[in-house]
């Protein structure tokens, strides 16, 4: 009934390019931005930052550039941990260097670090394709991690390799180390968050994301078009390592304040985010937020649900959650195989004939 | 052919012919020990319509595709506008204004017909990552500006009401024609069509015809077509080249061509010796 | 559907946010029954929950207020301990113990913060031993630097006191964890002239091949070990394979249980380790454990875990963090303490000798005072050897003292540089 | 001989042993990748399983002892038998077997002709799915396998090079097992797949899947078998690395060790994830051996997949895969 597009004429191509061009759903746009930013930030507490928000919108950052990757660009990377400890090291070493700079600085530098870090590693791309190069991203995910566990320098000589994020602060808050309030570290992640969707937006519309996609579809045709293959892999890697970059100095700095590159950045992570991206969609930024919702909720949800509702063994509890989500994700894939966004897609398109079947 | 000076020539419906724009000179390509193409000369003129045409495995394709730059021969020589080209990679000869459609649709899947055509015009946008990142001012003016050319591609090719369709969606005849609408974006100079009526019925060939000569008055390009379909060919072009076991057995109007013997031989399959 | 999907997620996690009731003592058990490091994580949880298990059952408690022991699964995982972490911070928690140097790391600060006590006897952040600059942080008996140093005194006495020349071998896990005793080694192997070669295995270590064609090719004289997992039993069994001579193999106390040794078989015969505890079951308490949990079916986890040299760690841990509790309810006079005031329990600790015996458990650990400068206790730790043939460890030494002279300074300067880091004052002066 | 030398010898034969040890693993993924074109990332969980599945029977125990108990308070633990080795390797296969069965009709029926990268994730959620359920079914612990397999140095080879050189070299005789068994395997597998009808279903689908269907092959019946075929793989493999390190979660990333080896081989070569193994195996040791301790050790992870990056760039096809030539 409200769900319509009938009566919407556009008049000028600009009105007919935004993003969300059904008034239905720009008013939803505006309602999320409204309860993100205007509601959550004086309700949250510790638990729902540290549990759910603040990774849930740092794992969007980083699912986000995957997908530019690997959903628009068809390069699939396993190196995402190894990229996001690129940003956490690079943070690292940016903070303790100048501890007078701004935080967001220092994050959206160690973003910059990454992106070049990301070129270096998106050369063989060039000549590797499909799981080939899957499996070849792996070596930057294993040379990353053993070098920032290896040289000394980057966790500044400490004894046993950690690095603990010293505290920063915003307009007189504290955004990094142990003080931070919850609503600052939600707040802070969530304007980041915000800003580079709205930049990963603007790419995927226009003339770099239809190379990215050319290259995806149909790489021989693209080149023969007048697609640059070499600048356009790279320039996806880059833009692609900056996202992944700017979760990895965010995942650090605020949301763990402590980590060591092994356990945090580890291979596990580079699958984690590859979930995301599948689960929610390759080539849909919709579906990188409804991914990582999924995989940060879905295990927190089950935990409670076992562990506190039903009062199950912590063990049992992890095992049948693990047997849960991996049956969710083959149901999912069965029912779906292009993701939430397009179980999101039919739905809306349902919606739109609704109350008529037809 | 003896008609022919620099100048160009009058076809016989009068339109004018101009110079010569890409020159293929004694062109030899090998895969491994194979030969597929034995050293091959020809021309094609500013305005003109050439077809190449020729029995299965005659080459053709390969010889296409050393134009667009995708197979590097190993020996010969491509000259255009009078320029010798060095070997390019084929995005560089798509820079050039040379475009093309294949033989095998290779649509972009994944995007909408609007976005596809849109592709056809990534080579004439200029605005770099960071100003695609902001979108608004020059991004969104130069998007709007290409997205009005595009626009008039559509209305030309008859295919406003699927724009936003997702290419995969759409029925053999229509993927031919945006295929088409990509290429014809691109404005190019030279228009290489590989096989554009490959197994379309009668009526969408008659379409097809209509649009290729339109193209060809309305914009003045030039156009290198790949047929299989004989009468089709003949009607359409100007000037055909003949392709047989790779090597070139006849060239001219297609008057001359269909009278040359070598060529009803090849068609007729009598046994090589 | 949508829609009841979100408010399920809703209700639950609003549940667990806001769960168990205030009243009782709470110590939550960040445990790991999960992922690679579990046949570790199992025995410790179920020492640690048993033994509370056993206060409520005997005694009611402590003080007489019932003490919760919620279990979180961390799987090892710093993001999962972190979730742990804040998922029961809010009801109440007195301590916590996340068996993990890595999640140890991760809630150093947030305790600190929020201030709530963090015990981690035997691993974790050595440095937190000086209570100057971590106030929140407690790690006596002993830690990973102390545990370096008394291998390298046992070493020592093996050789009369003399290791000029020698080689030793550090073969370690590739983390934090196993990076930890290396600086300390360096210091050592400079006062007493004895070369250091540093042999890291990645997690999770089923592959040693190299490590150990290395020490063929190198033959140190000894070689600690300081792995965790599956790297242990690997390590011996490779150990056995070249037929390195197990007296001269020694593993630090997390690389010293049965799990370890057992898959070697003889081989493992005569493998060293450290502890900070004594081991086996010839201990009163468990006469106790026997009556009140086991045979009433309150075991924790599968309840086949009694005894081992983990479990009794475990225990250990809830026995020291008991008597902190205890020791706090008599300082503020109340049996409803808080973080804060179990914090004073912990600073002020005491355990004698006598009330080891009474506990059940004499000589089983070291007798120590903690004070406000002092969390990290003296350090001392004995020496076990597995006997292949009766399938138990046999206590070799008394309790050594680690060599203060070297470790005060690295203590204090690893310390220094965190206070300078995060601007923290010290205190007790 | 200089020692050096006499070293490098020692690494290079233990490189090739373990190298071996990842062929094992990488094969099932080549027999699936080459069957279905899946790339089958439970191939290591599958592995685990097998061999959970394995000490399980052998030692008798009860199968979701855990659950069963928290649930109706019993204290089941054993059934109080064990069987020989051998039975219980037989009775695993059976499982895989079945299991083989179950995944064809729960999950790949319904996922026929879907992308290559769903197919992939396909095999993340059974791989999640197969670890809980080994877990919930057998218990976390760690556990002793045995079936007989011999291990520490062997002497002989000791002994015999000692004789040769003054210097005896050590080789493990769990690894000389694995080999003879490896070599074994593969020249089964080659045989079934010349020799025998199925084996040629299986081979006409590899080639062609349309081609195959259109002659009458079954093409779910020639997944059921690609998957137990797989499944006996991971069994064996399971045995190999569970005598070495006993049976515990981190068995099932072995997986990631036979990725740089897949790299290297090409995915749809049986000779190809031998040799690749070998080289992957020999490589990775003799350069932590040699150049390890000069920039601080711990190099194998990345080192086999940089050996495989490289030479990959340099062939993008792979050892033994055919050369592409691009068509438009």
């Amino acid at each position: 009934m409200f769900y319509r597009e009938a009566g919407e004429f556009k008049t000028s191509y600009v009105d007919d390019s935004q993003t969300f061009p059904i008034k239905f759903d720009r008013m939803r746009y505006y309602a999320v931005l409204v309860i993100g930013f205007g509601i959550i930030p004086f309700v949250i507490n510790d638990y729902w930052a540290n549990a759910v928000f603040v990774p849930f919108l740092i794992y969007a950052i980083a699912a986000i550039g995957l997908n530019i990757l690997t959903g628009y660009c068809g390069q699939v990377s396993l190196g995402t941990g190894g990229f996001m400890a690129v940003g956490a090291y690079a943070c690292y070493k940016l903070m303790t260097a100048f501890p007078g700079m701004p935080i967001l600085v220092d994050v959206l530098l160690a973003g910059a670090v990454t992106a070049g870090v990301g070129v270096l590693f998106g050369l063989p791309s060039l000549r590797i394709k499909g799981f080939y190069l899957a499996v070849a991203t792996l070596a930057a995910q294993f040379f990353l991690v053993w070098l920032f566990n290896k040289v000394p320098w980057f966790y500044n000589y400490s004894a046993s390799g950690q690095i603990t994020a010293p505290e920063r602060t915003m307009f007189g808050i504290a955004v990094t180390g142990a003080n931070t309030p919850a609503w600052a570290k939600y707040l802070f992640c969530a304007v980041v968050l915000f800003l580079l969707a709205w930049l990963a937006r603007n790419l995927t519309r226009g003339t770099v994301g239809r190379k990215w996609m050319a290259i995806r579809d149909m790489d021989i045709a693209a080149e023969i078009i007048g697609v640059n293959p070499l600048t356009t892999k790279l320039s996806a890697f880059a833009v692609s390592s900056f996202f992944i970059g700017v979760a990895g100095a965010l995942f650090f700095a605020v949301y763990l304040g402590a980590a060591e590159v092994g356990e945090a950045f580890g291979i596990q992570k580079s699958f984690l985010i590859l979930f995301m991206v599948i689960i929610g969609g390759l080539g849909s930024l919709f579906g990188s937020f409804a991914g990582a919702a999924f995989l940060v909720l879905l295990p927190v949800l089950l935990k409670n649900v076992l562990v506190e509702g039903m009062g199950w063994p912590t063990d049992l509890a992890a095992h049948v959650e693990l047997m849960i989500v991996g049956a969710l994700i083959i149901v999912f894939l069965i029912l779906e195989p292009h993701g939430l966004a397009q179980l999101w897609r039919v739905a809306k398109e349902k919606l739109r004939l609704w109350p008529f079947p037809h | 052919m003896n008609a022919m000076n620099s100048e160009g020539y009058t076809t016989a419906d009068g339109r004018k012919i101009g110079g010569v724009m890409m020159e293929m000179k004694n062109i030899t390509l090998r895969f491994g020990g194979v030969k597929a193409i034995t050293d091959i000369s020809f021309d094609i003129r500013e305005g003109e319509i050439r077809a190449i045409i020729g029995p299965n495995g005659a080459g053709k394709s390969s010889m296409l595709n050393v134009i667009s730059g995708f197979y590097v021969p190993q020996e010969g020589e491509v000259w255009f506008h009078g320029q010798r080209r060095a070997p390019m990679k084929p995005y560089e000869v798509a820079q050039q204004g040379i475009a093309r459609t294949f033989q095998n649709i290779a649509l972009f899947e994944g995007m909408s017909v609007l976005d596809n055509i849109m592709t056809g015009r990534l080579t004439l946008m200029k605005t770099g990552l960071f100003q695609q990142a902001m979108w608004w001012g020059r991004a969104q003016k130069e998007e709007t500006a290409h997205r009005e050319k595009v626009e008039k591609v559509i209305d030309f090719l008859e295919i406003q009401d699927i724009r936003k369709t997702p290419v995969g969606r759409l029925p053999y005849g229509l993927k031919k024609r945006v295929e088409l609408a990509r290429a014809l974006a691109a404005e190019p100079k030279l228009l290489l069509l590989d096989e554009p009526m490959a197994g379309m019925n009668v009526e969408e060939k008659e379409d097809m015809c209509r649009f290729i000569l339109d193209v060809n008055d309305e914009f003045g390009t030039t156009i290198a077509l790949i047929e299989h379909d004989m009468g089709v060919v003949m009607d359409l072009s100007d000037r055909v080249v003949v392709m047989d076991y790779g090597k070139k057995i006849g060239d001219g109007t297609p008057d001359e061509v269909r009278n040359n013997q070598d060529v009803i031989n090849a068609y007729l399959g009598v046994a090589h010796d | 559907m949508k829609k009841t999907f979100t408010m399920l997620a809703v209700a639950a996690l609003t549940a667990a946010a806001a769960a168990p009731a205030m009243a009782d003592l709470v110590v939550p058990n960040l445990s790991y029954r999960t992922g690679p490091f579990a046949a570790g994580g199992i025995p410790y949880a179920d020492g640690f929950n048993d033994y509370f298990t056993l206060l409520n059952e005997r005694d009611g408690g402590i003080g007489g207020e019932k003490v919760q022991v919620p279990e979180c699964e961390t799987a090892y995982n710093t993001e999962k301990g972190v979730e742990c972490y804040e998922a029961t911070k809010g009801t109440g928690a007195l301590v916590y113990n996340p068996l993990s140097t890595g999640i140890t790391y991760q809630l150093i600060p947030k305790v600190s913060a929020d201030g709530i006590p963090l015990y981690t006897p035997g691993y974790g952040r050595t440095s937190a031993a000086n209570g100057k600059v971590f106030e929140w942080v407690f790690n006596y008996p002993a830690n990973y630097w102390d545990g370096a140093s008394v291998a390298v005194k046992h070493l020592l006495e093996m050789n009369g006191g003399d290791l000029n020349g020698k080689k030793v071998a550090l073969l370690y896990h590739n983390s934090a964890y196993g990076k930890e005793p290396i600086r300390t080694l360096q210091e050592l192997a400079k006062k007493h002239g004895f070369t250091l070669a540093e042999l890291p295995i990645d997690s999770p270590g089923q592959e040693q091949k190299s490590q150990w064609l290395q020490v063929r090719r190198d033959k140190p004289d000894y070689v600690l070990f300081w792995g965790w997992g599956v790297m242990n039993s690997v390590a011996i069994q490779e150990a056995a394979n070249i037929r390195f001579p197990m007296e001269n193999f020694i593993g630090i106390w997390w690389s010293g249980s049965e799990n370890d040794v057992m898959p070697a078989g003889d081989g493992a015969n005569g493998y060293k380790s450290l502890t900070m505890h004594g081991v086996g079951m010839d201990y009163p308490v468990y006469a106790d454990l026997k009556k009140y949990v086991y045979d009433a079916g309150k075991a924790s986890g599968a309840g086949d875990q009694e005894g081992s040299v983990i479990y009794s760690r475990g225990m250990y841990a809830a026995m020291v963090i008991a008597e902190a509790i205890r020791k706090a309810q008599e300082i503020h006079g109340t049996a409803a303490v808080n973080a804060k005031q179990v914090r004073d329990g912990f600073e002020q600790l005491e355990i004698t000798e006598a009330r080891m015996a009474e506990l059940g458990l004499p000589n089983f650990g070291q007798p120590f005072a903690a004070s406000c400068a002092d969390h990290g206790g003296p350090g001392a730790a004995m020496i076990q050897q597995w006997d292949a043939a009766a399938k138990k460890w046999n206590l070799v030494t008394p309790f050594i003292a680690p060599d203060d002279e070297v470790l005060v300074p690295l203590v204090m300067e690893d310390s220094a540089a965190f206070a300078a880091e995060n601007k923290i004052t010290e205190r007790c002066n | 001989m200089p020692e050096q030398l006499l070293y490098a010898m020692e690494v290079s034969l233990n490189g090739l042993m373990a190298g071996i040890m990842y062929a094992l693993v990488a094969l099932g993924f080549v027999l699936i990748f080459k069957a279905s074109g899946i790339f089958n990332y439970a191939q290591g969980v599958l592995a685990l399983f097998a061999a959970l599945t394995l000490v399980g029977l052998q030692q008798g125990q009860v199968p979701f002892a855990h659950v069963i108990n928290a649930i109706f308070g019993t204290d089941l633990h054993h059934f109080g038998w064990q069987l020989p080795g051998l039975v219980a390797i037989a009775l695993t296969a059976l499982v895989m077997v079945g299991l083989a069965i179950l995944i064809e009709r729960l999950i790949l029926k319904h996922l026929v002709n879907q992308a290559p990268i769903i197919l992939f994730m396909a095999t993340i959620g059974l791989a999640y799915f197969l670890e809980g359920l080994g877990d919930v079914m057998w218990g976390a612990d760690i556990k002793k396998l045995d079936v007989g397999l011999p291990q520490g140095i062997s002497e002989m080879i000791d002994t015999f090079t000692f004789n040769l050189f003054g210097y005896g070299f050590f080789i493990d005789r769990l690894d000389i097992v694995a080999a003879v068994v490896a070599t074994a395997l593969v020249a089964a597998l080659t045989a079934f797949s010349q020799y025998t009808k199925y084996g040629r279903a299986l081979r006409a689908v590899a080639d062609d899947h349309q081609a195959a269907l259109s002659v009458g092959i079954s093409l779910r019946f020639v997944w059921v078998l690609v998957w137990s075929i797989a499944g006996f793989v991971a069994l064996v493999a399971g045995i190999m690395w569970g005598s070495k390190s006993g049976v515990q979660f981190s068995l099932s990333l072995i997986a990631l060790k036979a990725l740089p080896v897949l790299m290297l081989g090409g995915f749809t070569s049986i000779p190809g994830a031998i040799v690749g193994g070998l080289i992957i195996g020999m490589g990775e040791k003799l350069f932590e051996f040699f150049a390890g301790p000069m920039i601080g050790g711990a190099t194998e992870n990345w080192f086999a997949y940089v050996l495989a990056l490289v030479f990959l760039v340099f062939r993008p096809q792979g050892l033994f895969g055919e050369r592409i030539i691009e068509r438009v």
